[in-house]
């Protein structure tokens, strides 16, 4: 358990920046995650904190301490790679018992250890095997034990669940988030996957290009996105962006989205600051309405008219396609709501509308 | 299934046979026919040309009542093992070096590398200076003012064989060099990483995670060097043309002196025949196993 | 122009020089020298290269044969003879008895010979030996003795490499110095069981013991020419080594007598212990290059070509009617005791070179030479070694 | 890096001055031979006869290098190596383009086109790689014979290229197979057949591995006396061979100038594919032919 | 566009038995999905179709022709890989007109239908690229256009989603769709993400070590999976199968599941047949419920009474972990529902419960 400082650090390959003065806090117990899309620079991230990449600039503190020139080994830390990075010639016994054998753990204790994180991982039978007879699945298990034993500070994870298949992803989700609750250890997490970042963490690092866009609660990044950039990237279905306008009336914010067919969808009864009214009034802004803020509207309701273009059921659920303000929009609706071809009526949850600034692509709050 | 199939489509189906079998051919008389015809000559009692009679194991006893025969066998077990080892040991070493980022890597890899180049007809004569104790290394150390330098193996009957041992060292564990080095390279950056954070010395990464990860490649090295060493011919012509006396005699100088140079054509086949089957005991298991591999392999 | 292609293992600057003076000759015949040289390993390559060449059915015309080589070759069917030649030119007559087994394939003369070594020669540093006070040795006790004052004088006794061949070439000198010429015919050519097992043989072991006291460290891997530039240069007293040795002395404008010595290693029965070089022509379809074979035979054999090529090459003609008024002192000395070895039976075939025992037993003589110089061996165990090998060898 | 502490850059920049020592000194090591034969050459003979082996030659002089390429004698045509250089071209690159085709083809079957038996067949080819050449030179001959094919150059190609299979296949089978049958299939569905997925699917895929068998080849072929003594004479005779007359003096003096310069002149060629492609050499080991 | 047969079709390889007598029929503008795990033989049985495999035994028919020994280039198909298999020498324009080249397609032809492929496909750009200069969407797209040019009778695609991240994963899925609804050309299709096959399909086959286990509509097989086994495989998270008994009362047939505390929890008004109803009256069967099948029950609703172990915001949704019946539950609720360590009461949709037989784990109807 301990505190994460990174102050201001920089990264660069050479004359390439990889990391553009990046700077994250959080607190002992908290669960980061780093998200974002491949080579914004996430594992470089990951690896300066472990202690394998050099700093360029600026400062990272464990728990008040600075290790910028500490090695690896001296941070009391553990880290799950991406690959695994299992010995390939050592049993599973040997994998996970390597790290206490180069401190010098007696034995018996070594014993003792490997069996308890063997139990909780639920691999006991699995001890004797080498990694390449395990399936994905379990040798992201062994990786995992492997980091367990160590009882370390600070839990890195790159990437760990990637290369698994959908059902065994949602299993080791559940199984990570279980171990967090239970040893509340303070975890930092790399992933491109948003659903992993969201069922995981405390705390979200949404990165592009080397920069933070949004770092905060989970939830506050996918209902209140920084940007349009952090916007697009949660959530999935992305969040549709819809060009529109706004339009100050006496009964409040309005917002016009144009339709296909010439007419103009409203939206009214949108939060919004005062201030942010007066600037953007009769100007085009950006719209931001999740997939599920979409519903069949009930009859009266004030609705947008959608012509249903696809229609993609995916079980709970099914996706509606249409066009709205120039641009395609996705609706999360019941299944078997709508067909494709059909008019439909869909109402907008106005509590959960962004909007964005056309030029800056930032939150208008 | 019984339906006809269209005549282009049986022909394509032939064609990958097809294609094989001029090779299959000539390695079928090239090879295998050759090992009979010589099999053959060394059950005859052919002398100068061959003669097609037949006279059983004679020649074979003859063979290993032959001093010098023990001599090169003894040999080529020393040879062959010191070789393998130190030159994979060496070639592994350079392989680390060179895998530690460094900077002149291309023109280091050429060095090591450029011997397998150079035929032994005359690098042996080098050699044989380098060694020599009047001229070469011996000289240099005592004239550097280390007077009670000795390196004279190479007039040491007990010792000349280790000379030989490292010229060809010299040549080949470049080639080990460049497997192993293309081993390194394919090993996950990310396992040594995963030491590194469990506090593994750098030392410790590669005795205990890498080198035992290089299995493959450690294979392959032992397959082409024991190749190399069983064919050892030249080198030893060069370097010592089985002297000092016969101490550094090789079963393939053994055979080539007993064909063409004491008119013992027979013992001269029995002894090829020996060689073939060190060369059978070594290289079939590896083949069974490389293709039962294969075979459980998609 | 009909071309002869002509097998050899000839290839030092020396050698070939004298061999363009048959290249020459057979020029001014009308008949073109195909040169198929092949050198190394004493001429095993050549030998290698020729069972191929018969192997694929494509001999070439002539071959230059060294021991048994050319009636071994004779007994196997694939060589021509020369007898019309010889009846005409009586050949037979200008040869010297002992060498006629190797060019005679019982009545027909199969090879027709250019020249003759001699092996057992030593060679020696005047002024070395003038600095150690000693005189040319008269027995090989007295040379080994003498190398002990070689070396007070911080002079290298005896210069000689490695090789089994030069080890070779003092142990077949030793036989016939210690045992005498017919002990060395008995064990050396006819392989006689008690000669072998001798008490003579054990000493000529004995003696090589000794010698190898007399030769330095650094005598490995030392070609013979090498171990001949140390005589030149006064590091080294003597060398052992037939008389292609005496080129290098030549070279560098010695004069025999003064500057350096040439005599028979010492024995109280000298022998001439004698290297031939002969030409034989193999069995061709060709008429045409029967007929170069046929002028390729009359070159070999022809005086004033024999001349030449032996004052090139070092040696002596093998053709004993020669006057041999232009030749160097030691050629003079060598051909003087030739007619003498011829007389008193002295006259014997190197084994070092094949012209003792058939190769298989030859070569036995020098893997125990060899083994015996370079180790501990004793001579007890040498001899058994020598008697085992021959044996298993039959 | 202003943040490196004191001690841990200290004890990096030794580990990297431990590092590079080591190689420099293995690299003097490699070069000890060649820099023998390099002085060698440029000494004159009295110069070496006088007892001058190893060290620098007191004067330079070419003239070793220009009898060793155009005066030396071998045997009695002196006319130095040149016209055996070209045999040797004339020789190396049909039988290393054919033994690397062919190979080629063989690992394309044995991969791609799996039939029973293959596998068989495979280690049939396999095992020629260990043969020792010395037991096969006189049934070789003889064979060559009955092809009127003894003592030229394209039955020196011949027998290269025979033993060259095992090889080349080997290298091509073990590359192949790392690359994916979907490449085949595909190509199958798009039409294509067996040749036309060869030349414009496999080859042009197969570059690195190309380079390894081609070096490889190229230096075996090119270095190769054996075969080269055994069916060639005179005229038709590879470089070593003549470089072996040159060299290989029993009776006569050997002019060790000499002998250094014809060896590095015979050895030019292949240095110069090493240190050229020898880059490639590596990438193409690495990218498949070391799976045991 | 053609109709498909698969006629009992069996594969061995030697003594191995992949595929176990296949049967599988679909009309011409279908889009069949073939879903399962790893290994089960979905890929053996494409490549029969391709005809790249031998088959041991039974029948293909493509539009009533029997193609068993047609070569694969006579059987006037398509097929995208799943790594692509892009010709990796040739640029993208090469690697799309290899085909045609080989059937001799004039230049002038050839290079009309690259244009259009690439413009539907939006890669007018990439055309001198080569695939190792792509990201894995793009290649993934060049090898649809490579298919595509060829206007075959049938579309064979070999998980060609499975290499993609998350958000590229959904972009291509809807690509696919659209094309399917514009060429309306026959498909195959093979994945093991449940997801993919729910929102693609016409007709969904899940498969099961060479087995077909259930083979219908999409929205049926999530909603009346054959057996257990279907039932698990698809939906995500996975279905929960819960033991419980079978009581007949008066009201209609009651399930009785065990809570951790002691208590049971019960559900009416589930629908089953009288038939069923009588055979497993008072027995014990398996009761499917879809984590969606959950709701926080309205005041005075009957429900099952959930203390609340885990909780995983995913963003529109909530997953909550609890127990039932001995083994553990997982429902979707509303964001920020429920929390973890409450104890929490709720309601079952009765309408999309499924019962299974525990024994033999078939859907009791
Ligand atoms: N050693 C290096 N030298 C130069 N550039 C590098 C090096 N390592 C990484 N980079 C670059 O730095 C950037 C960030 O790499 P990083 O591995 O951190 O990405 P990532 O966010 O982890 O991506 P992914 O999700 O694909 O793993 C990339 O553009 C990469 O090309
Ligand atoms: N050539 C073969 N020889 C023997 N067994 C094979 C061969 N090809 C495939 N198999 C086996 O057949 C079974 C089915 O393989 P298949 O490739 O069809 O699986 P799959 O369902 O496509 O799996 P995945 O989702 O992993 O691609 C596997 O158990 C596999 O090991
Ligand atoms: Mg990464
Ligand atoms: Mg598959």
């Amino acid at each position: 358990m301990a505190t994460l400082e990174i102050d201001r650090v920089r990264k660069a390959y050479g004359s390439m920046e990889v990391l553009k003065e990046v700077s994250i806090a959080i607190g002992s117990g908290d669960f980061l995650v780093l998200l974002g899309p491949s080579g914004c620079g996430k594992s470089t991230l990951l690896n300066m904190i472990a202690g394998l990449e050099d700093i360029t600039a600026g400062a990272i503190r464990i728990d008040g301490q600075t290790v910028n020139d500490l090695s690896p080994k001296d941070r009391d830390i553990a880290m799950v790679f991406q690959s695994y990075a299992l010995y390939p010639t050592m049993t599973v016994r040997q994998n996970i018992e390597f790290g206490m054998k180069i401190r010098g753990v007696p034995a018996a204790e070594r014993e003792k250890a490997t069996r308890e994180a063997a139990e909780m991982l639920q691999m006991g039978h699995l001890l004797d095997r080498k990694p390449s007879q395990l399936s994905g699945g379990q040798r992201q298990r062994v990786a995992m034990g492997r980091a367990l034993v160590r009882h370390p500070k600070l839990f890195l994870f790159d990437e760990p669940l990637s290369n698994l298949d959908a059902k065994l992803r949602v299993d080791m989700r559940t199984e990570i988030k279980r171990l967090h609750q239970r040893l509340k250890t303070t975890i930092v997490y790399v992933t491109h996957d948003q659903i992993e970042a969201m069922t995981l963490a405390t705390r979200v690092a949404v990165m592009k290009d080397g920069i933070v866009q949004h770092l905060d609660e989970p939830q506050v990044v996918y209902d209140r996105p920084a940007n349009v950039y952090v916007a697009r990237f949660v959530g999935s279905p992305a969040m549709n962006i819809i060009p529109g306008r706004l339009k100050d009336g006496p009964a409040g914010a309005e917002l016009l989205m144009d339709q296909p067919d010439g007419g103009v969808s409203r939206i009214a009864g949108v939060q919004i600051s005062d201030a942010a009214r007066r600037k953007y009034a009769g100007r085009p802004v950006l719209v931001g309405i999740r997939p599920e803020g979409f519903s069949v509207a009930a009859p009266g309701q004030s609705a947008v008219k959608a012509a249903i273009e696809v229609v993609e059921p995916t079980g709970p659920d099914t996706l509606a396609m249409f066009t709205l303000g120039g641009t395609e929009v996705i609706a999360r609706l019941a299944p078997k709501a709508v067909e494709a071809g059909q008019i439909a009526d869909l109402a907008v949850t106005t509590a959960k509308v962004v909007l964005f600034d056309p030029e800056t692509e930032i939150r208008i709050d | 299934m019984t339906r006809k199939k269209p005549i282009s489509d049986r022909v394509a189906d032939w064609l990958p046979r097809l294609v094989m079998a001029p090779s299959l051919l000539v390695i079928l008389v090239g090879v295998y026919l050759f090992i009979a015809w010589t099999g053959w000559i060394s059950v005859s009692s052919s002398r100068m040309v061959p003669s097609y009679d037949f006279v059983g194991l004679e020649q074979y006893y003859r063979l290993w009542a032959t001093p010098r025969w023990h001599i090169a066998v003894v040999n080529l077990f020393i040879f062959s093992s010191l070789f393998l080892l130190v030159t994979m040991g060496v070639g592994l070493v350079m392989a680390i070096l060179l895998d530690q980022n460094i900077r002149a890597e291309g023109a280091l890899r050429a060095v090591y590398l450029y011997p397998m180049a150079l035929s032994f007809i005359v690098t042996g004569t080098a050699w044989k200076w380098i060694l020599n104790p009047d001229l070469g290394v011996q000289k240099v150390v005592n004239s550097l003012g280390w007077e009670g330098f000795v390196f004279n193996w190479i007039t040491q009957p007990t010792f000349a064989i280790y000379t030989i041992v490292i010229a060809a060292v010299w040549q080949s564990s470049g080639f080990a060099m460049a497997i192993f080095l293309a081993g390194l390279r394919g090993i996950d950056n990310s396992v040594i990483k995963a030491a590194q954070i469990e506090g593994a010395t750098l030392p410790r990464i590669y005795a205990s995670i890498i080198v035992p990860m290089l299995r493959p490649a450690f294979l392959s090295v032992i397959v082409l060097l024991s190749y190399i060493a069983i064919k050892n011919f030249d080198l030893v012509l060069a370097m010592t043309n089985g002297g000092p006396g016969n101490a550094t005699e090789v079963p393939s100088t053994f055979m080539f002196q007993a064909t063409f140079r004491r008119n013992q054509m027979g013992v001269g086949a029995a002894s090829a025949m020996m060689m073939l089957m060190t060369v059978a005991a070594i290289i079939i298991p590896y083949l069974y196993s490389e293709l039962k591999e294969s075979r459980n392999g998609h | 122009e009909t071309k002869i292609e002509v097998l050899h293992h000839w290839v030092s600057e020396s050698e070939v020089a004298a061999l363009n003076t048959i290249r020459t000759a057979l020029a001014a015949k009308g008949y073109g020298w195909q040169d198929s040289a092949v050198g190394g390993m004493s001429g095993g390559n050549m030998q290698q290269a020729l069972r191929s060449r018969l192997a694929a059915g494509n001999p070439p015309g002539a071959m230059q044969f060294l021991g048994w080589e050319g009636i071994d070759w004779s007994n196997e069917g694939v060589m021509r003879d020369l007898n019309d030649l010889d009846k005409a030119n009586n050949w037979e007559a200008t040869i010297a008895p002992q060498v006629l087994p190797f060019v005679k394939n019982g009545d027909n003369l199969i090879a027709v010979p250019i020249n003759m070594h001699r092996q057992n020669w030593v060679w020696a540093n005047k002024a070395a030996f003038d600095k150690a006070g000693i005189q040319q040795p008269k027995t090989w006790a007295e040379l080994i003795a003498d190398g002990e004052k070689l070396r007070a004088a911080g002079i290298i006794p005896l210069a000689m490499g490695d090789e089994p061949w030069q080890i070779q070439v003092i142990f077949d000198a030793l036989v016939s110095d210690v045992g005498g010429p017919d002990f060395y015919k008995r064990a050396m050519i006819d392989l006689d069981d008690d000669a072998l097992s001798s008490d003579t043989m054990k000493q000529v072991f004995d003696t090589l013991r000794q010698v190898r006291g007399l030769v330095d460290d650094g005598f490995n891997g030392r070609d013979w020419a090498v171990a001949t530039g140390m005589v030149i240069n006064g590091e080294a007293a003597m060398q052992v080594m037939g008389d292609w040795a005496k080129g290098e002395f030549l070279a560098k404008g010695l004069k025999p007598g003064k500057d350096f010595m040439c005599f028979a290693t010492p024995s109280e029965t000298p022998s001439f212990q004698f290297i031939i070089d002969s030409f034989g022509m193999f069995k061709v379809k060709d008429a045409e290059v029967t007929k170069a074979q046929d002028a390729l035979a009359e070159v070999v054999m022809d005086p004033k070509v024999q001349h030449d090529f032996n004052i090139i090459k070092g040696s002596i003609p093998a053709r004993t009617d020669l006057s041999v008024d232009d030749f160097d002192d030691c050629a003079k000395l060598g051909f003087q005791e030739r007619a003498e070895a011829i007389q008193n039976g002295a006259m014997l075939g190197a084994a070092t070179h094949g012209f003792a025992a058939q190769p298989q037993f030859s070569a036995v003589f020098g893997d125990v030479a060899a083994q015996f110089f370079v180790n501990d061996m004793s001579s007890e165990d040498a001899v058994k070694m020598l008697v085992d090998g021959i044996n298993n060898a039959r | 890096m202003v943040t490196e502490h004191g001690s841990a850059a200290r004890a990096r920049r030794i580990g990297r001055l431990v590092i590079y020592g080591s190689l420099i000194a293995l690299a003097a090591f490699y070069l000890m031979p060649l820099w023998v034969m390099i002085t060698t050459s440029l000494k004159s003979l009295d110069e070496i006869y006088g007892g001058s082996f190893i060290g620098l030659p007191r004067s330079v002089t070419f003239e070793a290098w220009s009898k060793a390429w155009s005066q030396a004698c071998i045997g009695t045509s002196c006319t130095g190596l040149k016209p055996y250089f070209v045999n040797s071209l004339m020789m190396v690159i049909p039988a290393v383009l054919l033994s690397t085709g062919i190979g080629a083809l063989n690992g394309y079957v044995l991969t791609k086109w799996r039939f029973k038996g293959s596998n068989l067949v495979f280690g049939l080819i396999l095992f020629g790689c260990f043969l020792p050449f010395q037991a096969v030179l006189l049934p070789m001959a003889q064979v060559l014979g009955k092809l009127r094919l003894s003592g030229t150059i394209p039955g020196l190609v011949l027998v290269h290229t025979v033993y060259g299979i095992c090889f080349t296949t080997l290298f091509f089978r073990n590359y192949f197979v790392t690359i994916p049958d979907e490449l085949t299939r595909a190509a199958q569905i798009d039409g294509a057949g067996f040749f036309r997925i060869f030349f414009s699917i496999m080859v042009p895929a197969a570059l690195p591995i190309m380079v390894v068998s081609c070096i490889w080849q190229f230096t075996q072929i090119w270095n190769d006396f054996l075969f080269g003594v055994s069916f060639t004479a005179g005229d038709s005779s590879p470089i070593t061979v003549a470089l072996n007359n040159i060299v290989n003096v029993t009776m006569g003096r050997k002019q060790y100038n000499v002998d250094m310069a014809a060896a590095m002149i015979a050895a030019l060629p292949t240095l110069v594919v090493y240190v050229v492609a020898g880059r490639y050499f590596v990438r193409g080991l690495t990218a498949g032919a070391v799976k045991g």
